[in-house]
């Protein structure tokens, strides 16, 4: 990764860059939330920076540490030309989940935004076609957050153990289904 | 853990102590309260210390020398614990000599342990095992044998002792002698001989006994109940209250694939109500949850789905409404959450148009003590009480019912007790239904219709203790098979009959609660917390 | 007599001829298809059992080969895929993915295609070595020799009742 | 084949379903095509039907638990996975490998790169409906698994690294079997690449079929063989060595038009580029430790564990609690058979991690599989699917 690109960051936006560090050697810089597009941008179109691959986004949920505001957006940059990388976070709030999107910068944003919709129901404003990606639209809720409980299933194929009179087999008050004779009647 | 934490500041709300003074630990600079349990502060700012032996509910001896320091001007370590902040006070916490001395006596603590984790039911909450790992986490160099104690102890009825796991830190013996008032257990013999014993001629059967289980830092006293039963770090833990009688003891569920375990104290609960303790009775009422529900609708008899049962009620509701609307009697559940009463009484007055309702409740027993448990067996009384403005007890409705004053009896709970002749005329009624979570009671049973109801441990919702202390209940466990919280059926039912009962959680009405009754003015709802396994939660003790 | 016994010996005559021919649908999911690929190959042979040849449309398949994991999302699929399939059929559930789901246990996944689906054989291990399949594709044969696929045993079981003279529960008329 | 005539464009379009599960596909995915005769107008692409919830299930296992999951990623090349999540979380704790284990990470997973393209090829060939060479490469398979079975003691699902260095050391005569078996392979390739390189139709279907700029190909994230068959010479091997590739000789083929033909090309080069790598690394490796020593990251010996309460307690209290990283996050990257497979790991110093992110190299391809499908035939959709190379479990996680 890339002290200078940290460097150069702090000043050209000395007032969106919340804060700072490189833990292991990645340098990793936490953007006002409103400047991200301005901030993204820049780093592409800088010559000596040319952060031009959005390596990957995906986001954390902070629900159990407590933290506020509650969510973050990770971006992984890269630069093809100067072999570089720097990690741009932005803070979301829980009630205002909202983001610009990047897909005017990069092509693979479409896809990584609409993974963190699915996953954690951050929007991207202004993305094209913002719908679920790996799940199917028929799901409830967002199962990468913290308060979704990991095995709560929703089956798009109803299962006979929703039955009542599974229950009412399992408390021994139904007549258990007949089963064909055993191998031995044969 | 944040939420731990968290909770551990809203404690520390004592009135102003002693003066501050200034001492220095590693240092850096605290603003410390004379005379205050050194090692207690520092546990208090989040300093990392071991300690085994001393415990903040109870007198301090200083026997396991864990929580060893060093103290300017004194060439030898002394304890943490024993020792009370002074001014100046420059104490070492980190030196090599004190962590030094800190790993030989884990070492020692060691020596003589048996290889028991595997089948150990303290294994993963184990305090031992935790300050092994963070402290020393050498390996052995013992070659000899270890000294064999007897393994299996039945000390009383509710608890085993595994005298070899044992290390002698007199935490239970002191909690007998100081808590329960009761010095059921001693330690005889002496050096590598010394065991944890009841006094000659006595049982440990005091009804706080278990509470020693709780405070063991090993697997030395196991509760019959719950050993062998599940890995604590299978287990998920859902913050809520105990149901087994109107003190509301804070608690903490602890279960797993929606099946209760156990029931523990609340690490840094409400100290003023349990002080972290918590009655043996208490514990088991899990037990109950779980036994012979109430799981299907039942109309007259038999067994339905939730639409046929809830139609039913709706219109034996609009036929009753036809006539006279003050004969319609509405009963409050004690065993209910407020949410639920509140729902409960807001259909009966707005809706139903009735003019008072009853509340059902268990009779007061004698079982209470001065501390812990009380003799009131309902949870919910005075939050059911606070719920409707004119309440009229069990035998005010019997009453009322045999002078024929009523043409259709709603019960939410199973706590109202009638005599025969009272049940006989309820069932002659237009409508007699009941909200209940258990089929065992004569009410229940004769009911014309039994609408299964989700138990304490299933529904998210607020109780009131006996003094008037709001607390929250979590759902730690789903709902068997088919059974629904309270609020919910009444809304439904309400629905059905066209009635605009339109509450859709229990924190609305908890809010719309707070508005109408002064008791839940200053009632807080808290925070939501999703179980939490405790695999990773650190381990308890 | 003589017509049961006929029929009783045609049935066999059948169930023999079904066995080693057995046209495969496999609804390759996951990791399982790269045992699945190795199975084709040339070091375990499944031709030698007659079930070599994949018919990628399941009205011409007559076996399922569940390969993977199969989640909630594909749920419908499966489903439509195995009730396309003419009768008889038979259904394998390949890797613990798709007979229990696994240690996935989430969210996603669906713990085991019998939810959905009768399967006739199972096959552990994740993935199952070309061993286990072979055995499982020996036993599925065996169990269409006998006729008691799960789509074959409604037939098998009335002809059961007649031959033997049982009434519906079972017992002697 | 006969390109549809511009007029015809004013025609209705069809609208044609691929998948979720077809015939020519490996994997589950849905292809929704619209149709202007036989020309794909317009393209919708459809992953997730393998999402099987691999953050959620890492969130609830500690941080040694999750090796079994990588294996499932990419399921082609399991071993490259471990080596990419043990490194992470190796960088995320600080603790450098013995020397000995990052040689044996660097074959395995060579060993592994091969397999899965040759897994790859194999797709390729058969799903164009080619079936001879999927036997060849079957065969060629088969023996890198058995020396991956060898030294793990598992044909596919292997979860042999191990966080720290590797689980145990290569089984005896390993190098003589590689050494012996590495020219087998390579007749494997040279069988194949006689069977369809110069094959007229495989060409026709191949060559000038889905191309894609170097620019475009970095906006979308392109990493590995595909981005290498645009021209851009970037693999995390070369442009940030890791483990000892930096004393390795090899180069990085890369295409020149960024079409199906480039970016199968690439591969077909890079297995031979992979047993250079493999021998170098057989001559160079020398005896010494596989596991670091810390004993609160790596579980003591059995022996031990049974025997002494401290090592009992050790074993336990890695094994139910997880050995414990420091507070933090970190991003560590590492070449995959489908290119850079990144793992963002974030730290909150417990047993299990907070966030472990997959950064899955095909998700990026099949991103772009819409643009570079457009306007081609529909029969064009296969050999460009199959040249991403999308793996379900690494795509859909």
């Amino acid at each position: 990764m890339s002290a200078k690109a940290l460097e150069r960051l702090e000043q050209r936006f000395a007032e969106c860059v919340l804060e700072t560090h490189d833990f292991r050697g990645d340098e990793t810089a936490v953007v006002d939330r409103a400047a991200i597009v301005d901030v993204a941008s820049w780093l592409r179109d800088e010559p000596d920076l040319a952060f031009n691959m959005l390596t990957d986004m995906t986001a954390v949920d902070w629900l159990l540490e407590g933290r506020e505001p509650r969510f973050e957006v990770v971006y992984q940059l890269y630069s093809v030309e100067q072999r570089h990388r720097l990690r741009i976070k932005v803070q979301v709030p829980e009630e205002d989940p909202v983001v610009d999107t990047l897909t005017r910068l990069y092509g693979i944003a479409d896809w990584l935004e609409r993974e963190i919709w699915d996953m954690y129901g951050i929007r991207f404003k202004g993305h094209p076609n913002l719908k679920r990606i790996l799940l199917y639209e028929e799901f409830v809720g967002h199962p990468l957050r913290k308060d979704y409980p990991k095995e709560k299933r929703q089956p798009l194929v109803r299962r006979p153990e929703n039955e009542i009179a599974d229950v009412l087999a399992r408390r021994g008050k139904a007549r258990p289904l007949p089963q064909p004779p055993p191998r031995s009647a044969r | 853990m944040a939420n731990e934490t968290e909770e551990k500041k809203t404690d520390k709300t004592e009135p102003p102590g002693p003066e501050l003074v200034e001492i220095s630990i590693d240092g850096r600079k605290y603003q410390a309260p004379k005379g205050e349990n050194l090692l207690q502060f520092m546990l208090e700012q989040g300093l990392e210390i071991s300690y085994f032996c001393y415990h903040p509910g109870l007198s301090v001896v200083a026997v396991c020398r864990q929580c060893l320091v060093g103290l300017a001007k004194m060439n030898k370590l002394v304890p943490a614990c024993q020792t009370p902040i002074g001014p100046g006070m420059e104490v070492d916490n980190s030196s090599d000599k004190v962590l030094a001395a800190r790993r030989q006596l884990l070492e020692f603590t060691l020596v003589n342990h048996p290889v028991d984790c595997p089948i150990c039911d303290k294994a993963g909450e184990c305090i031992l095992q935790r300050h092994y790992m963070d402290w020393d986490h050498a390996p052995s160099k013992i070659d000899h044998s270890k000294v064999r104690k007897p393994k299996h102890v039945d000390l009383g009825p509710r608890i085993v002792l595994d005298d070899e796991r044992c290390i002698l830190c007199t935490r239970c013996v002191r909690f007998m002698a100081e808590v329960a008032k009761d010095p059921q257990l001693v330690v005889s013999k002496r050096g590598s001989k010394a065991v944890l014993t009841v006094a000659p001629g006595r049982k440990l059967d005091h009804p706080y006994s278990l509470n020693v289980v709780d405070i063991c830092p090993v697997g030395a006293l196991t509760d019959k109940d719950f050993r062998f039963k599940m890995r604590v770090w299978e287990l998920s833990s859902t913050r809520s209250v105990c149901n087994g009688c109107a003190t509301g003891c804070p608690c903490e569920v602890h279960h797993r694939r929606d099946r209760i375990y156990r029931l523990v104290p609340r690490r840094y609960g409400n100290h003023d109500i349990n002080d972290n303790w918590m009655c043996d009775f208490g514990r088991y009422t899990y037990k109950a949850v779980a036994a012979d529900r109430l799981s299907l609708p039942r109309v007259q008899g038999k067994e339905t789905g939730w639409d046929e049962a809830i139609g039913f009620v709706a219109d034996r509701l609009k036929v009753a409404l036809e006539g006279d609307r003050a004969r319609i009697g509405v009963v409050l559940g004690a065993d209910a959450t407020n949410e639920d009463n509140f729902a409960a009484s807001r259909l009966a007055f707005d809706f139903l148009g009735a003019p008072r309702v009853y509340l059902g409740a268990e009779p007061e027993g004698d079982a209470g003590d001065d501390f812990l448990r009380d003799n009131d067996p309902n949870p919910n009384r005075a939050g059911a009480a606070a719920c409707g403005a004119d309440i009229g007890t069990a035998a005010e409705l019997a009453d009322d019912l045999a002078e024929g004053k009523l043409a259709a009896l709603y019960v939410v709970g199973e706590r109202l007790h009638l005599p025969a002749e009272a049940l006989a005329k309820a069932q002659a009624l237009d409508l007699f239904a009941v909200q209940a979570t258990h089929d065992r009671s004569p009410l229940v049973q004769s009911a014309q219709v039994a609408l299964p109801a989700a138990a304490w441990a299933e529904v998210d919702g607020t109780i009131t203790n006996r003094e008037n202390r709001t607390q929250r209940l979590r759902a730690a466990v789903a709902p068997v098979d088919f059974a629904r919280p309270h609020w919910q059926i009444l809304v439904q039912v309400a629905r059905r009959a066209g009635l605009t009962l339109d509450f859709v959680s229990p924190r609305a009405i908890f809010e719309a609660m707070q508005q109408e009754i002064e008791l839940f003015k200053d009632a807080e709802w808290g925070a939501e917390l999703p179980p939490q396994l405790l695999r990773y939660a650190g381990s308890r003790g | 007599m003589g017509l049961e016994f006929e029929t009783g010996r045609l049935a066999d005559a059948v169930n023999w001829a079904r066995k080693f021919s057995l046209f495969q649908y496999p609804f390759v999911t996951a990791c399982c298809g790269m045992e699945y690929m190795a199975l084709w190959g040339p070091r375990y042979d499944v031709a030698r059992f007659g079930a070599e040849f994949p018919r990628f449309s399941p009205r011409q398949a007559d076996m399922l080969m569940v390969v993977g994991t199969v989640t909630e999302r594909q749920g419908p699929v499966l489903k439509r895929i195995y009730e396309q399939i003419c009768e008889p059929k038979w259904v394998v559930s390949f890797g613990v993915c798709a007979s229990s789901g696994g240690f996935y246990q989430n969210y996603a996944t669906m713990p085991g295609i019998d939810h959905i689906i009768p399967v006739d054989v199972y096959i552990p291990g994740c993935p199952p070595r070309p061993e286990a399949i072979i055995d499982a594709l020996v036993m599925l044969q065996e169990k269409i020799q006998s006729g008691r696929g799960w789509s074959q045993r409604q037939y098998f079981v009335e002809q059961e009742r007649r031959r033997l003279g049982l009434d519906q529960e079972g017992g002697r008329q | 084949m006969m390109e549809t005539p511009k007029d015809q464009e004013s025609l209705d379009l069809t609208t044609m379903h691929m998948g979720p599960s077809h015939p020519a596909m490996h994997g589950t995915i849905h292809i929704k095509v619209q149709l202007a005769g036989e020309r794909i107008e317009n393209a919708e692409v459809n992953i997730g039907y393998l999402h099987r919830g691999f953050e959620k299930e890492a969130e609830a296992h500690c941080w040694q638990q999750i090796f079994p999951y990588t294996d499932r990623l990419n399921y082609v090349s399991p071993m490259l996975n471990n080596v990419g999540y043990a490194m992470a979380v190796e960088k995320l704790c600080g603790v450098t490998v013995p020397e000995r284990a990052q040689y044996i990470r660097v074959i395995v997973g060579e060993i592994a790169r091969i397999a899965d393209h040759l897994t790859y090829m194999a797709a390729q060939t058969m799903e164009m409906g080619a079936f001879t060479p999927y036997f060849y490469v079957m065969k060629g398979r088969d023996w890198l698994w058995d020396l991956l079975e060898e030294v793990s003691g598992a044909r596919l699902t292997h979860s042999y690294v191990r966080i720290g260095g590797v689980a145990w050391d290569l089984s005896e005569g390993f190098k003589e079997k590689t050494i012996e078996i590495l020219p087998r392979i390579d007749q494997v390739v040279v069988e194949l690449d006689k069977l369809m390189t110069r094959n007229r139709i495989f060409l026709d279907r191949m060559q000038d079929i889905a191309v894609i700029s170097a620019e475009e190909a970095i906006s979308y994230g392109w990493t590995g063989p595909c981005l290498r068959g645009s021209g851009v010479d970037y693999d995390v091997r070369k442009a940030h060595p890791y483990l000892v590739y930096d004393r390795m000789d090899f180069e990085i083929p890369i295409g020149t038009d960024g079409d199906n033909m480039d970016r199968y090309m690439v591969r077909m080069e890079e297995m031979r580029q992979s047993m250079r790598i493999i021998r170098q690394a057989l001559d160079q490796i020398e005896p010494g430790p596989v596991m670091i020593e810390d004993r609160l990251v790596v579980i003591p010996q059995k022996a031990a564990t049974y025997n002494t309460i401290e090592d009992m307690i050790n074993h336990f209290k890695l094994v139910i609690d997880g050995i414990r990283p420091p507070r933090g996050e970190v991003y560590s990257y590492t070449e995959a058979g489908n290119g850079e497979l990144g793992f963002y790991l974030v730290s909150d110093g417990t047993g299990r991690p907070v966030k472990c992110r997959v950064r899955p190299p095909c998700f990026m391809g099949m991103a772009a599989l819409k643009q570079l499908i457009e306007g081609h035939m529909v029969a064009d959709v296969i050999p460009t699917f199959d040249t991403i190379n999308m793996i379900g479990g690494e795509c859909d996680r």
